[in-house]
């Protein structure tokens, strides 16, 4: 299947690594991913607000062209996804707002015509998971994963509809795809306090510590997530509790596709482990999981 | 000497919640112009739009339409089908000329007297500020 | 011409203080057709009905109208003294002239004028009535009650007693419904089964009442006082005329399973009777759990049955049955946890729902009576109840208020706290709706002397942490967020009407509203009769109610059933609609409008030359009929009117007004 | 209290309820989007008690909450609101009006040269959407 790609800010940038496990494993899962030319910022945050239509500016651009290009559009990043899923429902919906969009771009009216999707659901749509478990030839086994869900990905879920927002699966799938046993903690689908932690990482304390108490009480080996900013959240706090307490053990945060990666047999070096703010390697290397890369 | 001019009304009252309410107005020694008479119907889904068209025609200065308050309709949906009857009768009477304030529609129940009246009352100014109907009338 | 006579009413002062009757009459005497007019003082007394009746067969009448107060107080006295001096009562018509003249208007000129006016254009009306004769409908003395819990047992009991028969169908193998799972009632904390026991058991042996369980109505046809229905008698497998209740079969059988009286808080066979009470006390195989019904081995029923009365073979049928009236008691479900996604969506063994508690605490339930978390049988030191679950809640699309949550939440922590002293019982709420007598007493009770902590507040989570559930709540009225481990969780989830009622209703031409609950006639006047003339209404199957009040409604339903069969034949108002063969083009605009579902289509034969034509037109069920006349504003060609008042009538009417 | 008259406060609701597009009488207070809300314990005011002071007109007394800059737009109170109401989007509305206003909550060269080296693009971006 081929997509257009959105990779947005922050894995254009920051977290290239995961990137480059999202393009790496894909190839071999034959979802051709066509990176969008020119793409630009979503706007990071769907604008809430009823009287300013500016906010959809740039999302609109990047759903328009992707349509221009006949693909729907595939994006990972968690933020990206909510802004542009909702936007493209948005310009569904409301003929004013498109128009006035349009009018504005000086552009074809889009009406919402393709789909957004994450690289999830991309795989979902088409027995990816079942294409997972036939390709994984690391499979990793015993290794216990805490899906991090986090908020964008699942809500608002009437317009997202992405899972169950109280009860989501589709990582739990994904983790049982390439072996690994997927741990069950109550706080997956709670906010990590988000983009509040540029005025105070205090501020954003409480949350992110109890999901990361969350997944340690169920002795999660490794938690993954899909956002970059609840991946900076979490490292940031746990940094942290490392410091103040002694009993916490730090569990390492990973991008999804960079386990992805390495269960598809992928070189250690290329999942990218080594930029992550926590060093996954030792507890993979003590499961057995990979055998060589510095720890 | 000027005479004020009198109008000639009239009122199509649904005979469980209006035409009841007319009587407790009556009941209550409530006051409204001679101008208004009332034709019991069993329901103001009863009332026809040609019957309103025929009120015209045959000189009435202005047609009334009362009925159950929504959701109290005694056969649960008659009042309903009068309001849009009576919505569709305004648009034609624009259409063909006749000043759709020459037509009310009012929900009024058999509790109130005092709203009987008053609407009574309100209309029949209404009507005589419009003067008499001449634009349907036909010619006798 | 009709010779019409025109009598105008004084009503002592209180018409002719402001109308002129004298001139009234006198002008009228002028009018054409009419051919007598007189003024009197009180027609209405025993003197003026005598003149009535006098003038008109003196004068041989073909029509009166009677111009003095609202035919609301005397139109029933006139026409009843017109019928008796040979008049038929729908030629008799009223003038209006004390509420809507007299009363209302200061200026006697005025109002002489228009009382003038009126009478004339009653007259008008008078002249286009014709005869009118109330149709007899015949009447089978027989009434179907749906349903057999509280309400229905109710409503056939009460009917029974009045010494008609009744079917009594049920679609679970015993009667009893959902009282029958409950344990203690509020607010006197009574045991269920004691009040229960005596009514299952009354209607099991009462010889006016045919019971008819493990069965569903599937069609319904006719009308009132006529209706055919047609009875699905599902298959027990177990010939029940010879079965004599030992129960050896259900002792014996090797196969055990989750049991649906029990809400998966205990088990029972596959052939099994519900609980012992019941009534019929008779078992029944259940096809897709029992083993021989599987593989083909095992009848150890049939080997430990005294009287070989097990049939594997039997068959459902279906019986047919004539009745007059029927009364939908189809009862409640309650909203399943499995849309309550945020409590856990059904996965947690502890959280549960208000029945399955009403089981652990029914001393005649699983745990006899001790609360036991189904997880472990473990006792729970804190329990969280969780009331509005799913109810008043627009996002599940149950936006009202289920109305029996917070008393039996109250009795539920109460029952709770009565067994485990130390323990604690915590209840969310949003407000307590205790509208009951002695409802607030008992609530006040559970916090003051069983000192149950109610936090006002929703909880948005549920979830499991360390073998404890964790509850994620609020508590308003402090502004405090609360996090609660409890070892079990009750959701009071909402009251649901019963999955087949929307089925139901359309079987038996019965509106529902959105949610499926039983639309009532009027929601005030008429509130235990269905719109369809015939069928009523009793308990949860209309809305959301508690157990007086269900009992009260039945009772009522029942009351309206004994009143329709007090007559020998049913007598339909004949101002009702009728249909102009001649001119109907069977379009059926008509149809969809009748609120009532009165008006069919129906092929006649026309006969054009000497060819014979079928041809559609729409046709009247008198029965069904009330004589709204909407169908009649529907009807493009003019071929539907409304007796009594037709369109003649009214425009004959209208065009005197207007002069 | 107020220094507003009712007619500017009548006006203050209605600008909250046409920028945001929802209505704040839909609330019943029952208090779900507090219970289940992971920053509340850092608010100064409950979200459910923001709405409420929008309710009773005291919009000055919300506007100088804390609140709204600690939601972190999570949409765990919207999912979960049993009358529909999206607390998100009313919050959204009070930052807006603040912003409008002249009185963001943060100017760029208020924020940390470290903050702004560490955190992901993505927040730095929603952050300064939010707050400026």
């Amino acid at each position: 299947m081929k997509y257009s790609y959105f990779p947005g800010c922050t894995l254009h940038t920051q977290t290239k690594n995961f990137n480059d496990s999202i393009k790496s494993t894909s190839a071999i899962l034959d979802i051709e991913l066509e990176e969008l030319k020119d793409w630009q910022c979503c706007g990071a945050v769907y604008p809430l607000t009823t009287d300013s239509a500016m906010g959809l500016v740039s999302p609109y651009r990047s759903l328009q062209k992707a349509h221009e290009c006949g693909n729907n559009l595939v994006t990972v990043c968690s933020a990206c996804y909510n802004v542009l899923k909702r936007t493209n429902l948005t310009v569904a919906n409301d003929g004013e707002i498109r128009t006035k969009l349009s009018n504005y771009m000086d552009v074809d009216e889009y009406a919402g015509e393709s789909k957004v999707l994450h690289l999830l659901e991309a795989m979902r749509e088409n027995n990816g998971f079942g294409i997972i478990k036939e390709k994984t030839i690391n499979p990793l086994k015993g290794l216990k994963v805490a899906p991090y869900y986090g908020c964008l990905l699942l809500r608002p879920s009437k317009e997202l509809k992405f899972d169950d927002p109280e009860n989501p699966t589709i990582f739990e799938e994904f983790i049982k795809s390439i072996g690994a046993v997927a741990v069950d903690f109550p706080n997956r689908i709670e906010c990590c306090g988000a983009y509040v932690s540029i005025t105070s990482q205090r501020k954003v304390k409480g949350a992110s510590e109890s999901i990361l108490k969350s997944a340690s009480n169920r002795e999660a080996d490794i938690i993954i997530t899909s956002c970059p900013l609840c991946y900076h959240n979490l490292a940031k706090e746990q940094e942290r509790l490392e410091k103040d307490d002694y009993t916490f053990k730090p569990i390492p945060i990973l991008y999804f596709t960079q386990l992805l990666a390495l269960a598809l047999g992928l070189e250690v070096e290329s999942c990218g482990f080594e930029s992550n703010k926590i060093d996954a390697r030792p507890i993979l290397k003590s499961k057995g999981l990979i055998y060589r890369g510095d720890a | 000497m000027s005479v004020k001019f009198k109008p000639n009304i009239i009122c199509f009252a649904c005979n469980w919640c209006s035409y009841t309410g007319a009587d407790m107005a009556g009941t209550s020694r409530m006051k409204y112009p001679a101008t208004i008479k009332i034709i019991r119907v069993p329901c103001s889904g009863r009332v026809n739009p040609t019957f309103i068209m025929k009120a015209y025609q045959k000189g009435a200065d202005g047609v009334l339409i009362a009925g159950c308050h929504p959701g109290d309709c005694h056969y649960n949906s008659g009042n309903y089908f009068a309001k849009r009857r009576f919505l569709l009768a305004t648009r034609f009477m624009n259409y063909i000329g006749i000043d759709a304030k020459r037509l009310r529609m009012e929900w009024i129940s058999a509790a109130e007297g005092v709203k009987f009246a008053r609407v009574m009352a309100e209309f029949s100014e209404t009507i005589s500020e419009l003067g008499p109907n001449w634009r349907a009338r036909e010619e006798v | 011409m009709k010779k019409i006579g025109v009598f105008v009413c004084w009503c002592g002062l209180n018409i002719s203080s402001t109308v002129d009757v004298g001139k009234a009459s006198e002008e009228l005497k002028n009018y054409p057709g009419v051919f007598y007019a007189d003024d009197y003082k009180y027609l209405c007394s025993d003197p003026g009905q005598e003149l009535i009746k006098k003038t008109i067969i003196d004068n041989k009448l073909e029509g009166i109208v009677v111009a003095a107060c609202s035919p609301n107080m005397h139109e029933s006295t006139f026409r009843a003294a017109a019928e008796a001096a040979g008049l038929n009562p729908y030629r008799v018509e009223i003038t209006n002239i004390r509420e809507q003249t007299s009363w209302v208007h200061s200026n006697k000129e005025d109002a002489t004028i228009k009382a003038i006016q009126l009478i004339k254009a009653t007259v008008e009306k008078v002249k286009k009535s014709e005869d009118l004769f109330p149709q007899q409908i015949p009447l089978t003395k027989k009434v179907l009650v749906i349903g057999g819990g509280i309400s229905g047992m109710t409503v056939a009991l009460e009917v029974a007693e009045a010494g008609y028969p009744v079917i009594l169908v049920e679609k679970e193998p015993q009667i009893g419904g959902n009282m029958a799972k409950l344990s203690e009632t509020f607010p006197t904390l009574d045991c269920a089964s004691c009040i229960l026991t005596p009514k299952t058991a009354e209607v099991g042996r009462h010889s006016n009442i045919t019971l008819m369980t493990n069965s569903e109505v599937v069609e319904s046809s006719g009308y009132f006082g006529n209706f055919t229905v047609k009875i699905k008698r599902k298959p027990t497998f177990v010939d029940w005329e010879k079965c004599i209740g030992c129960m050896l079969c259900q002792e014996k059988c090797p196969k055990k399973t989750n049991s649906d009286f029990e809400h998966g808080m205990g088990k029972r066979k596959a052939i099994s009777v519900a609980f012992p009470q019941a009534i019929p006390y008779r078992p029944i195989i259940n096809e897709k759990e029992c083993i021989y019904f599987k593989t083909g081995k095992c009848k150890m029923c049939v080997k430990v049955c005294p009287v070989d009365c097990i049939e594997f073979e039997q068959l459902e049928n279906i019986v047919e049955e004539n009745i007059g009236a029927i009364v939908v008691a189809s009862g409640y479900e309650l909203l399943p946890k499995e849309k309550l996604s945020e409590y856990g969506q059904g996965k947690y063994a502890d959280v549960i729902d208000g029945m399955q508690f009403e089981r652990i605490a029914s001393a005649s339930g699983p745990t006899e009576g001790v609360i036991r978390r189904p997880s472990d049988g473990k006792i729970p030191q804190s329990i969280v109840f969780i009331q509005c679950a799913g109810s008043r809640d627009n996002q599940k699309d149950r936006p009202y208020c289920s109305k029996i949550c917070c008393m039996y939440t109250a009795k539920h922590a109460m029952l709770y706290k009565h067994q485990v002293h130390d323990g604690t019982a915590t209840v969310f709420y949003m407000d307590i709706r205790a509208g009951g007598k002695g409802y607030e007493e008992f609530v006040q009770r559970a916090i003051e002397d069983d000192h149950v902590l109610y936090l006002r507040g929703r909880v948005a989570r549920v979830y499991e942490e360390d073998g404890k559930l964790v509850v994620l709540g609020v508590d308003t009225l402090s502004s405090e967020q609360v996090r609660i481990e409890a070892d079990l969780v009750v959701l009071a989830t909402a009251v649901i009407p019963s999955e087949k009622a929307k089925v139901l209703g359309q079987t038996l031409k019965v509106g529902t509203d959105a949610y499926g609950f039983f639309n009532e006639a009027h929601p005030k006047l008429r509130p235990v009769e269905s719109m369809t003339k015939g069928v009523f209404l009793a308990g949860c199957a209309q809305a959301p109610r508690d157990i007086p009040e269900t009992v009260s409604q039945a009772t009522g339903a029942a009351a309206k059933v004994i009143t329709m069969f007090s007559k020998n034949h049913l007598v339909s108002d004949p101002q009702v609609a009728k249909v102009n063969e001649k001119i109907c083009v069977g379009c059926l605009q008509c149809e969809p409008i009748c609120p009532y579902k009165a008006i069919e289509p129906e092929t006649i034969e026309v006969r054009i030359g000497h060819t014979v034509e079928k041809r559609q037109v729409a046709t009247i069920n008198k029965g069904l009929c009330q004589g709204c006349g909407a169908c009649s504003v529907a009807c493009r060609s003019g071929a539907m009117n409304l007796s009594g008042f037709s369109n003649e009538q009214i425009l004959e009417e209208l065009k005197a007004l207007c002069l | 209290m107020s220094t507003k008259t009712k007619t500017e406060i009548a006006s203050m609701i209605k600008r909250i309820e046409l920028i945001s597009g929802e209505s704040l009488f839909k609330c019943y207070q029952c208090g779900k989007c507090t219970a289940g809300c992971v920053m509340a314990d850092e608010m100064d005011i409950s979200p459910y008690k923001v709405i409420r002071m929008l309710q009773l007109g005291l919009v000055e007394k919300a506007l100088k909450s804390e609140s709204m800059w600690i939601c972190a737009a999570c949409f765990a109170c919207r999912e979960r609101c049993p009358k529909e109401v999206d607390l998100a989007k009313i919050m959204e509305a009070l930052r807006v009006i603040q912003i409008r206003e002249g009185k963001p909550l943060i100017e760029p060269d208020q924020v940390d040269d470290k903050v702004i080296e560490e955190m992901p693009q993505q927040g730095i971006v929603s952050g300064f959407r939010k707050y400026n």
